[in-house]
Order: structure tokens, then C-alpha cells, then sequence
């Protein structure tokens, strides 16, 4: 067993209102940042899991995804590193 | 003018209209309106308006036999929410709406879009909210995505009222196996107006500009249209969002502007744009004025580009209004709006044809001739024959159930009761919600009805939902005439004289005889109640299709009740407070255990009738209370519903937790009855009253004809309710009623410290 | 006396600060409009619960950048005084008025409850109409009120008096549970170094009038009218 | 002007109680990830602006965040990637 550290990006999907998002670029627009064509809020989750290979990890995490770390109505998530720690 | 398809909409086949959920019948009717062939953009319309959420279809025959007027009732049924006078020149609007479907699918959004849209109700009518209920319904706490499902819909509830800064100030919760998969989210808020300021959705004024208000309007939540987002677009596409994502915010802003527009007199009507979103909206104020419109979708603020009129009709965008302002007075909107960094776009206009039309630019995609798209919807009176199976239950002998072994101590059934998810404690709940912002919450939520005050009088208003659906199951009509008679003394238990209701009709498929039976009777029963104890309806909503792989819901006619109560003086609370004062039973016990929570938590058995609804019997109780309370003798009251008697005397001593008290009760009077049904069962129309002058208590009754008795003392010293029947001496320490009662749904929710929960609070943005 | 109650799009505590002035104290106030440069000679700024911004990327953080809070800043900055209450607070925290932060509460939940305090400082320009120690019963409604801030700043704190408020078990509350969101060293409420703003996260505006169940929150705006009419 | 989308990691300082991190391993664990050994959750930010060049959507990002997307009292941002769209 090695220990990875996994970073996943979950993000609203796209489509779906993102208040959030919104109230940031505007925020942005007022703070005097003009360039700021979108800003899209979501979540990013390092975790630390025991797996046998990379790829057990990555499967792992994406069985994790799917189950409880994304809302699979509401959110698109991906697996944005896999690495041994 | 001349109707032309939009290049690259969809040919009208029988299997475009059938998808489009019309029936043949349903699709004769409407090109016979036409004269012609429906565009695609107009099938889209029909299906929206002829929907059963927007038409009523098979519920309206039934819902016109309501009651609906009393000399206080300033707006019933048809408007966005009713509205009753409560002196002063104030009144109050409220409305109760469903979101089942979307919260079966996403919970969170699904419940936080339910309060968004009751809110708008409310507010569109000129009327400022001050309180939010909620009534909900899951399957067993047993199973893990049902935990889901409530932590779900709590939270989405408590962030969105939250949020936008209306107390969330009572409600009911209950859980039943026959609401898996189908749970029930109803939301109702309360406002408060000036009479003068009351504002109708009516459009009127030919030339007076139609504005679009709020929040852009995207893809999400098409109406009927899920097989067109695959049909008219790419593979990314068809992953098109049906959830909403509701945007309290938004609605706080939309909410404070909404209101300056209407006080500013530039405006004659203003709608939410709710189910259907802008076809309704405007199809019905266009109805209502029975006026023409023309709507251009060109000029409709989208959140994508390239979206169709089809897509801009239909799409179910939340936090969004619409307007008939003054013609003239269009910057003054728009100022009012910006105001609020809200954005007002002219889309359309009150023309003097009677005709509902649809622009693209130049092309018009959709013409109907005048109101008759909303008045020339189809009725149905399908056939109604109760189940069998059902008949058979409720004739079912539930006195010759064996009681189990454990029931030798009648308060090992207490505390199992206690421990019942839908009798224990909702703390776990309302501790969520916000309940004192806004200050004006007297009473909050825990006891019996929520009282709120009026500020500048000295008046305030009792508020509750209620509704037992096992009762409504096993005998619809009347399940529903206790739904009413339990909000009613909910509300005078709190001080408050019961003044008109609400409804929220949540049934299966109507298309089903057994059903559409329920959902009849179930509307009789309403109507009886309504009419017996003075409370007429003012509007209500309707949800059908609440099915399960296992069948219907329970049918679930969901009450909410206002009541006004004439001096802060008289507002009174359902917990025992204290030492020496007697405890009077108002009402009389029976040997009833039909449909009771006894029978289902203990035997697992559902059947028997419900309780009997003496409708005359609950009106005299209800004014026997009322006057004890207004002559000053009542230190508390509360009623006696699911669990009976003795979970309502533990209620007494331990539902304030941070002042339990205890009680010597004497029961020897009904030593006659099985004891199971003396403690546990469900009889209708009984008060517990706590008073430091039983005698005076005791005369009111008399005077109304109301049964009462002195059946104990309030005494804390002991530590426990102790209870006598004849040679019976029963005792149990009110910690372990307290503990029981308060930590059973935290136990449950904390064992699945779940997976669901952690999902919830990861999401959220709040 | 006057009062200024600043509205950021999304407050909702607003209304209750007015009234709690207006009503509870019979004094003056206004609105102060967060898109306005002018604090209309108020005597003392309340920065009000609610949502400003829907707290959308974190509770306070875009609603520090408002117009107002620029006269807000200097206002403080002139010794004069500021009660940040809940969202309130934490739009002081996120423009410096006061150290720390304001976290998401442990229980991840959104909690409104009434709540034991102790009164740790009876003599600050806030707390002065209370009694050293005093256990007092707030309202609290709130999903990011977990105080937090280095050990330095909290020592700090501590060593100069300047936690107004801790959350305290009462005679009824289990040792364990006392404490509704985590906030370390239980703190409720903090004061700046020089004594004039004041924020917390329980509602003392809410607590004015004993038939809302508690009158708790009178004394607050009492301390303040003394030390300014002082 | 180029259009470029940048990603931002913006995570709670190391040593600050995580209770959503904590919340989601625990579950992870309720739910059968034996292997998962620690969770952190922060917020990943997508934005899309306009700028000269590479760097200066880079900086104009950091910018951001010192000022608005990143609380410095508990938060630590880092700029995850840049690239133009
Ligand atoms: N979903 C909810 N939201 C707010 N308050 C609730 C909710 N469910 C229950 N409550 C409150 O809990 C208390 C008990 O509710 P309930 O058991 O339905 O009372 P009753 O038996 O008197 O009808 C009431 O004060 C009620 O308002
Ligand atoms: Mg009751």
C-alpha cells in the first residue's frame, strides 16, 4: 500500500444557476477588475487515501466522487492530480 | 395576424403531442381553438397551461365546492395567495405551495425553490412576509436515503428563508413508510399588508408596457420539454438541468424591490414567474383583466445565448417577476430596480385584440384567440370507487390486536411513542430556521401553534399546518375534517380565534378511481370542517402524482391554518409551568385506537377507522378555550393529537427542556376503558389545560357544553409524571420523557453522521 | 443619539436594529444606504445580521468593499462607536475593524437557538449597564460563527479585556454543550484595541422585549447611549 | 487581449479546525473507503479573463485573491493553472 494525495475539483454543472459565481465577478467588476469575463465557484478536495497503484487510487476516488464528494444532479467533478506522498 | 413555424422547430406528429402530455382529446380541442395546426412554440404553451399544475384539470370541479367567504375574506381562491382582514386596516396574505417532485429528485434545491416560489405569492400582493411553515413527509428514518432526503429539505428550507430573513416560525414533520421515494415538501409563508396596499395580478390598461423583472431566464426546469432538449440539441446539451437552482439572494433583493413598486404606484399588476414561468405568468394576468398581450421573447434578459421562444416560455428560472407598469412609467421601474442592482427589460405589452400573442422580432411563433388558452382548458371528473383493500382495514376490529408483552408497562409504550420520529421533538429541525429574526415571534416552534405579533397593536397571529395522511387513508373524509379541526385548536390552544385556511392537496395519480375517491372526499370533508368551525379557504394548491413504486402516498390534504388572537395578553403555551396548578381535561376520553400512531409504531399495523370528528363538539371546545383564555385562567394548553393523552401530558411536563416540570394525574374516571386506548389513543376534540382556577375553566366548558374534568396537579419537586387508573399506579421520571423525546431524532441523524449530511454541507454555499 | 443602521443588499437584521433603537430605546435612527458615501452624522454605526451578498464566497467578504464602509472604517477610526452584530461582525472582521475570522460553525449547521452568555468585560462603551459576570440569555442565528484567529491575537484578546462575551454553560446546559459553533476559547463577542467597536455573533437586537423572551440585549445599546452622552 | 481561464485553489490554513474535512472522511469511512486517511476541503475558482498576456492573468488572479478571494487571516490561495481558451 502507498499513501497518494488526490486532488478533485467538483464544479456546479454548467447550465445550472450559479449565484455564487455571479455575486464574485460582479464583486470583481466593482472592485475594478474589467477583465473578468466569468467566475465559476465549486469545491476542491485534497484527500489522502492508501491504494495499491495509481490507479487504484484514482478508482477509488472516482467510486468517492460518485457516491458522496459530487452531487450527481447538480455537479461535474474531476480527478485534477494523483500523486504518491 | 399570420402564425409561422419557426425554421427547424419540430413537425407536430401524434408523438410530439403525446410526449407534450396532451391526449388526443386534449390536442382535438386545442386545433379547434386555433382553427389550425399548432406551432411547436404553441404545443409547448398548451402543455404547460393544460398541465394539471397549472389547470387543475381534475381537481377544480371539487375545489369550487369549498367554502371561500366570510365578511373578513378579502381575496379567496384564484389569486396568487388569499388575503383576510385582521382590523387595524391590515390583513394578512398567505399560501401554501408543493415542491414534491423536484425535492424527491434533489432535495436541497428542490425544497429551497419551494420557499422561493410561496414567497413571491405572497409578496407579489402587496404584501410584506413575516412568516414561513413548512409540512413534510419521508419515508422511514431507517433508511439511509431518506436521511438524505429530510437533512435535504431542512437545509434547503432553512438556507433559503434564512437567507432572505423571514422566520421560519412553525410546521409538522411526519414519517411514514407510504411516503418512500415520494416524499412531501409544502411550504407556506404569511404576509403582512395594509388593506388599501393589496395588489392583484390582473393585467389592464391597453398600452401599458409588460417588464420582465429579476433574474435572467435560463434552461432549467423546462416544463414537459425533457425529450425537446434531446431532440433540438447536441450531445452536451441533453445533459440540459431540470433542477433549479434557487437564489435567495436574488429573492431578498427581488422581494425589497417588488414591494417599493408596488407602494410607488407605477405599476397595475405584477405575477411570479412560477410554474410555466412566463406563459403562465402572463397568460393568467392577461386572463384575469381579460386583455390581449403581446409578448416579444427577443427582448427577454437570457442567462444563454441562443435560446428559443419555446425555451423562454417555459423555462421555470427562479427569482423572476412579472409587471404591467403605467405606460410612461417605464425609467421609473427600471430606477426602482436598479436600486437594487436588478435589471427591468420591456418584453411586452396590454393590447387592445383579445388575443395571447407570441413575437420573435417580426415573426410571431404563437397566437391564441383572448382568454381562452387559460378558461378553455379541459376538466375532468374521473371515476371515483374506494379500494377495497382499504375498506377492508378500516372495518378491521384493531381492539382485538394482542398487545405485546412489553405493553405491561404502559410506559414502555410511552416512551416508544416518545421515541417515534413523528411524535419526538423537531428541534433537530427548526433549529435550523431562523425563527426570531424580524422580532416579531412570540411563540416559536416547539409547541402548538406559532404566534407572531403585529407590531403597532396589540394583536398577533396564531399559525399552523396540520394533517394525519393515516387518517386520510384509512377514511379520506374524515381525515381531512380533523386536518382542519387540529389546526383550528392548534391555534385557540395558542389564544387564537381559528379565521380561515390554506390548503395543499397532495394525492396520487387522479386518474385512478380509488384516488380520485380520496381526493373527493377528502374535499368534502374540508368543506364540512371548513364550514362547521367558521373557517372558509382562501386558496390553496394542488399536487397529484404522488406515486411510489408501491403506490400512492398516503393521500395527504395538507391544512394551514391562520388564526388572529385579540391581545398579546391572551397568547398562551402548551407547556405546564407551574407548581400547584391543576391540570383539566377539556373534551372526554374514548375507547378509539383506530389509526393511531399507537397502532402503527407499536403493532406495525395500519387500520381502523380514525377517531370520529364531532365538528360540533371541536367548535364548542374551541370557544370554551378561548373564552377560559380571554377571562385569564388558562396558564397553558395543549392539545391532545398523535399519541394520545399521555404523550400529551409527557409533552406538558418536558417539552420545554430547559423548564421540565412533572404531574399527579388521576385517570380513575375512565378505568372503564382499555388502558392502551385511555393512554395512546387518538380521540378527538380533547384539551390538557393547566389552571391556577380550575373552577373558573370548568364553567366555560359547561357553558359551551364541553365534557372537562380536573384530572391532576402540577408538581415539579417529584421528577415525575405519575399517572393513577383505579389500583393502576404508573410512573415515569420526566428526565427519561425529556431525554426520549428530545435526542430521539438527533440519535438517528448523528447515527448516519452521514455520508447525505457531509454532501449537504459541502454543497451549499451558505 | 443618533443611529445609523447600514443596509448592504441581502441585510435583514436592518429592520430589527431600527426597531430596537426606535422602539426598545425611544432614540433615533436612520438607514444608512450601502451604495451612499455620507454617514448623515449618525453617533454610532450598526452593521446589521443577515446576508449581505448573499455571503456567497465567504460571509462579509464582499460587502467590506461597499461605498459606506470606507466612512464606517473612519468613523471607527475616530474613536467613535460601531456594534457589528452577526453577518455584521463578520463584515468587520473581513475589513479589519477586528481581528480573527468567523467559520463555518463545526456543526456544519445553521443553528438559531437562545444562548448563555458571560459578560467578561462590564465596563467596555457596550457592556457597561451590565454586571461583571453576569450570565445573560441571547438569541443566535447563525451558520459561520465560529470565532477564529492565531494564538497571539487570541492571548491578546484576553490580556487587554477585549472578549466582550463568551459563550457559558447555564444551570440547565450539559458542560459539553454549550458552545452552539466551536468558536475557540468560546468566545461570542470581541471589542477593537481601542474599546469603540464592538461585534458579536448573538443578537442582542432580538432581545429587547420580554414578550419575545428575553430583554437581554436592552443593556448594549443602553452602555452605549451613557458613554456617548457622556 | 487574450481570453484566459485560470483555476485557483483557495484552501484553510493548515492547523485551523476542518470540520467539513473532517465530516467527509468520516462519512468516507461510514461508507466503506477503509483507505482514506484525510480530507481537506477548499473552494476552487474558475475564471475567465481578459489579459495581455500569460503573466498578466496571473497577476491580475493574485491580485484577486489578495484583495477579495482569499481571506489572509485563514485562507491560502495558489494559482493552479492558466491557460488561454
Ligand atoms: N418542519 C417544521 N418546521 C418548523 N416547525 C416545526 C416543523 N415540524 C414541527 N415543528 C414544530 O414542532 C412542534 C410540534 O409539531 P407537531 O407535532 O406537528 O404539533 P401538533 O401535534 O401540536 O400538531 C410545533 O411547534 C411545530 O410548529
Ligand atoms: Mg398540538
Amino acid at each position: 500500500m502507498t499513501r497518494y494525495r488526490v486532488a478533485v475539483h467538483v464544479v456546479p454543472r454548467r447550465g445550472l444557476l450559479d449565484p455564487q459565481g455571479k455575486a464574485v465577478a460582479d464583486a470583481l467588476h466593482t472592485l475594478g477588475f474589467a477583465g473578468v469575463a466569468s467566475v465559476h465557484v465549486g469545491r476542491h478536495l485534497v484527500l489522502e487515501i492508501d491504494a495499491h497503484s495509481e490507479s487504484d487510487a484514482r478508482e477509488q476516488t472516482s467510486n468517492m466522487c460518485g457516491r458522496l464528494l459530487a452531487n450527481p444532479v447538480t455537479e461535474d467533478f474531476e480527478i485534477a492530480s494523483v500523486s504518491a506522498v | 395576424m399570420t402564425v409561422t413555424a419557426r425554421p427547424g422547430d419540430p413537425a407536430i406528429t401524434p408523438a410530439l403531442v403525446a410526449e407534450h402530455g396532451l391526449t388526443s382529446d386534449e390536442y382535438d380541442r386545442l386545433v379547434a381553438m386555433l382553427g389550425r395546426t399548432p406551432t411547436f412554440t404553441e404545443l409547448g404553451i398548451v402543455s404547460a397551461l393544460w398541465s394539471e399544475h397549472c389547470s387543475y384539470k381534475h381537481s377544480r370541479p371539487l375545489l369550487k365546492t369549498l367554502p371561500t367567504t366570510a365578511p373578513y375574506v378579502l381575496q379567496g381562491p384564484g389569486e396568487n395567495a388569499g388575503v383576510i382582514a385582521i382590523g387595524h386596516g391590515l390583513a394578512i396574505a398567505f399560501k401554501i405551495e408543493s415542491h414534491n417532485h423536484p425535492s424527491a429528485v434533489e432535495p436541497y434545491q428542490g425544497a429551497a425553490t419551494g420557499v422561493g416560489g410561496i414567497l413571491r405569492d405572497v409578496f407579489t400582493m402587496g404584501a410584506r412576509p413575516i412568516a414561513l411553515l413548512n409540512s413534510l413527509r419521508f419515508g422511514s428514518l431507517d433508511s439511509a436515503r431518506v436521511r438524505y432526503l429530510f437533512a435535504g429539505c431542512v437545509k434547503g428550507i432553512g438556507d433559503y428563508g434564512n437567507c432572505v430573513g423571514i422566520p421560519t416560525v412553525a410546521g409538522e414533520v411526519v414519517f411514514d413508510p407510504a411516503y418512500e421515494g415520494n416524499p412531501l415538501v409544502n411550504a407556506m409563508c404569511v404576509g403582512l399588508l395594509k388593506e388599501e396596499e393589496l395588489m392583484l395580478a390582473v393585467a389592464q390598461g391597453v398600452g401599458n408596457p409588460i417588464i420582465a423583472v429579476g433574474a435572467r431566464t435560463g434552461r432549467d426546469g423546462i416544463h414537459g420539454a425533457s425529450f425537446a432538449s434531446e431532440d433540438l440539441s447536441d450531445a452536451s446539451e441533453a445533459k440540459r438541468p431540470r433542477v433549479q437552482v434557487g437564489d435567495p439572494f436574488t429573492e431578498k433583493l427581488l422581494l425589497e424591490a417588488s414591494l417599493e413598486l408596488i407602494h410607488s404606484g407605477h405599476i397595475v399588476a405584477i405575477q411570479d414567474m412560477g410554474a410555466a414561468g412566463l406563459v403562465s405568468s402572463s397568460a393568467e394576468m392577461a386572463a384575469r383583466g381579460d386583455v390581449g398581450v403581446v409578448i416579444d421573447t427577443l427582448k427577454v434578459p437570457a442567462r444563454e445565448e441562443g435560446m428559443s421562444p419555446y425555451e423562454l416560455l417555459l423555462s421555470e428560472s427562479q427569482e423572476r417577476m412579472l409587471v404591467v407598469a403605467r405606460v410612461g412609467r417605464e425609467d421609473h421601474v427600471r430606477a426602482i430596480l436598479e436600486k437594487w442592482d436588478l435589471t427591468a427589460a420591456v418584453i411586452g405589452e396590454v393590447i387592445a385584440e383579445p388575443v395571447y400573442r407570441v413575437v420573435e422580432g417580426d415573426r410571431v411563433v404563437a397566437e391564441f384567440p383572448g382568454i381562452r388558452l387559460v378558461t378553455d382548458c379541459p376538466m375532468y371528473t374521473p371515476e371515483a370507487r374506494e379500494s377495497d383493500d382499504i375498506k377492508r382495514r378500516r372495518a378491521e376490529n384493531v381492539h382485538a390486536i394482542a398487545e405485546r408483552a412489553e405493553e405491561a408497562n404502559p410506559m414502555w409504550t410511552l416512551l416508544e411513542l416518545l421515541a417515534s420520529p413523528t411524535i419526538a421533538s423537531k428541534r433537530w429541525v427548526y433549529q435550523q430556521y431562523d425563527h426570531t429574526v424580524r422580532t416579531g415571534t412570540v411563540v416559536g416552534p416547539g409547541g402548538d401553534a406559532a404566534v407572531v405579533r403585529i407590531r403597532h397593536t396589540d394583536t398577533a397571529i396564531a399559525l399552523k399546518t396540520d394533517c394525519n395522511g393515516r387518517y386520510a387513508f384509512l377514511d379520506p373524509r374524515e381525515g381531512a375534517r380533523i386536518a382542519v379541526a387540529e389546526a383550528a385548536r392548534n391555534v385557540a390552544c395558542t389564544g387564537g380565534r381559528p379565521m380561515a385556511i390554506t390548503n395543499n392537496l397532495n394525492f396520487g395519480n387522479p386518474k385512478r378511481p380509488e384516488v380520485y375517491y380520496q381526493l373527493k372526499e377528502a374535499v368534502a370533508g374540508m368543506g364540512e370542517a371548513c364550514l362547521a368551525l367558521g373557517t372558509p379557504v382562501t386558496g390553496g394548491n394542488v399536487s397529484l402524482y404522488n406515486e411510489n413504486p408501491a403506490g400512492a402516498v398516503y393521500p395527504t390534504p395538507v391544512v394551514g391554518m391562520v388564526g388572529l388572537i385579540d391581545s398579546l395578553a391572551h397568547v398562551t403555551r402548551s407547556h405546564f409551568s407551574t407548581d400547584g396548578d391543576s391540570i383539566v381535561l377539556l373534551g372526554n376520553n374514548t375507547d378509539e385506537i383506530g389509526a393511531s400512531e399507537y397502532l402503527q409504531r407499536i403493532h406495525n399495523v395500519v387500520a381502523g377507522a380514525p377517531p370520529h370528528c364531532d365538528l360540533a363538539a371541536e367548535r364548542a371546545l374551541i370557544d370554551a378555550l378561548l373564552q377560559a383564555i380571554q377571562a385569564g385562567v388558562v396558564r397553558s394548553a395543549h392539545d391532545c393529537a398523535d399519541g394520545g393523552l399521555a404523550v400529551a401530558l409527557a409533552e406538558c411536563v418536558m417539552m420545554d427542556r430547559a423548564t421540565p416540570t412533572g404531574a399527579h394525574v388521576d385517570l380513575t374516571h375512565w378505568a372503564g376503558l382499555p388502558v392502551r386506548a385511555l393512554l395512546f389513543g387518538e380521540a378527538q376534540a380533547r384539551v390538557v389545560v393547566s389552571t391556577p382556577d380550575p373552577d373558573a375553566v370548568l364553567a366555560s366548558a359547561a357553558e359551551h357544553g364541553v365534557p372537562a374534568a380536573i384530572i391532576g396537579t402540577v408538581g415539579a419537586a417529584s421528577g415525575l409524571l405519575s399517572m393513577r387508573i383505579g389500583e393502576r399506579q404508573l410512573t415515569v421520571s420526566v428526565a427519561e420523557l425529556a431525554d426520549t423525546y428530545h435526542e430521539a431524532i438527533p440519535r438517528i441523524m448523528q447515527r448516519s453522521a452521514s455520508a447525505q449530511d457531509v454532501a449537504l454541507a459541502s454543497d451549499s454555499v451558505v | 443619539m443618533k443611529f445609523g443602521i447600514v443596509t448592504f443588499p441581502g441585510s435583514n437584521g436592518d429592520y430589527d436594529a431600527y426597531q430596537s433603537v426606535v422602539e426598545g430605546l425611544g432614540e433615533k435612527a436612520v438607514y444608512l444606504w450601502h451604495k451612499d458615501h455620507d454617514l448623515q452624522h449618525v453617533d454610532v454605526v450598526i452593521l446589521p445580521g443577515g446576508f449581505s451578498y448573499g455571503d456567497y464566497l465567504r460571509a462579509g467578504a464582499i460587502a467590506r468593499f461597499s461605498p459606506i464602509m470606507r466612512e464606517v472604517v473612519a468613523h471607527a477610526e475616530r474613536g467613535a462607536p460601531v456594534l457589528a452584530i452577526c453577518n455584521g461582525f463578520q463584515i468587520a472582521c473581513e475589513a479589519g475593524l477586528l481581528p480573527g475570522a468567523l467559520l463555518r460553525n463545526a456543526s456544519l449547521k445553521f443553528v438559531c437557538a437562545p444562548v448563555s452568555l458571560r459578560v467578561e468585560n462590564a465596563s467596555s462603551n457596550f457592556t457597561s449597564a451590565y454586571g461583571a459576570n453576569q450570565l445573560i440569555t441571547l438569541p443566535i442565528a447563525h451558520g459561520d460563527g465560529r470565532y477564529s484567529a492565531d494564538e497571539e491575537t487570541l492571548d491578546r484578546l484576553e490580556g487587554d479585556g477585549r472578549v466582550a462575551f463568551r459563550y457559558a454553560p447555564d444551570a440547565l446546559q450539559a458542560a459539553e454543550s454549550y458552545n452552539p459553533n466551536g468558536s475557540m476559547r468560546d468566545i461570542a463577542g470581541i471589542l477593537n484595541a481601542g474599546g469603540n467597536v464592538l461585534g458579536m455573533m448573538p443578537h442582542p437586537e432580538r432581545a429587547i422585549d420580554s414578550v419575545l423572551g428575553s430583554a437581554d440585549g436592552l443593556p448594549i445599546i443602553e452602555s452605549i447611549l451613557h458613554r456617548v452622552a457622556a
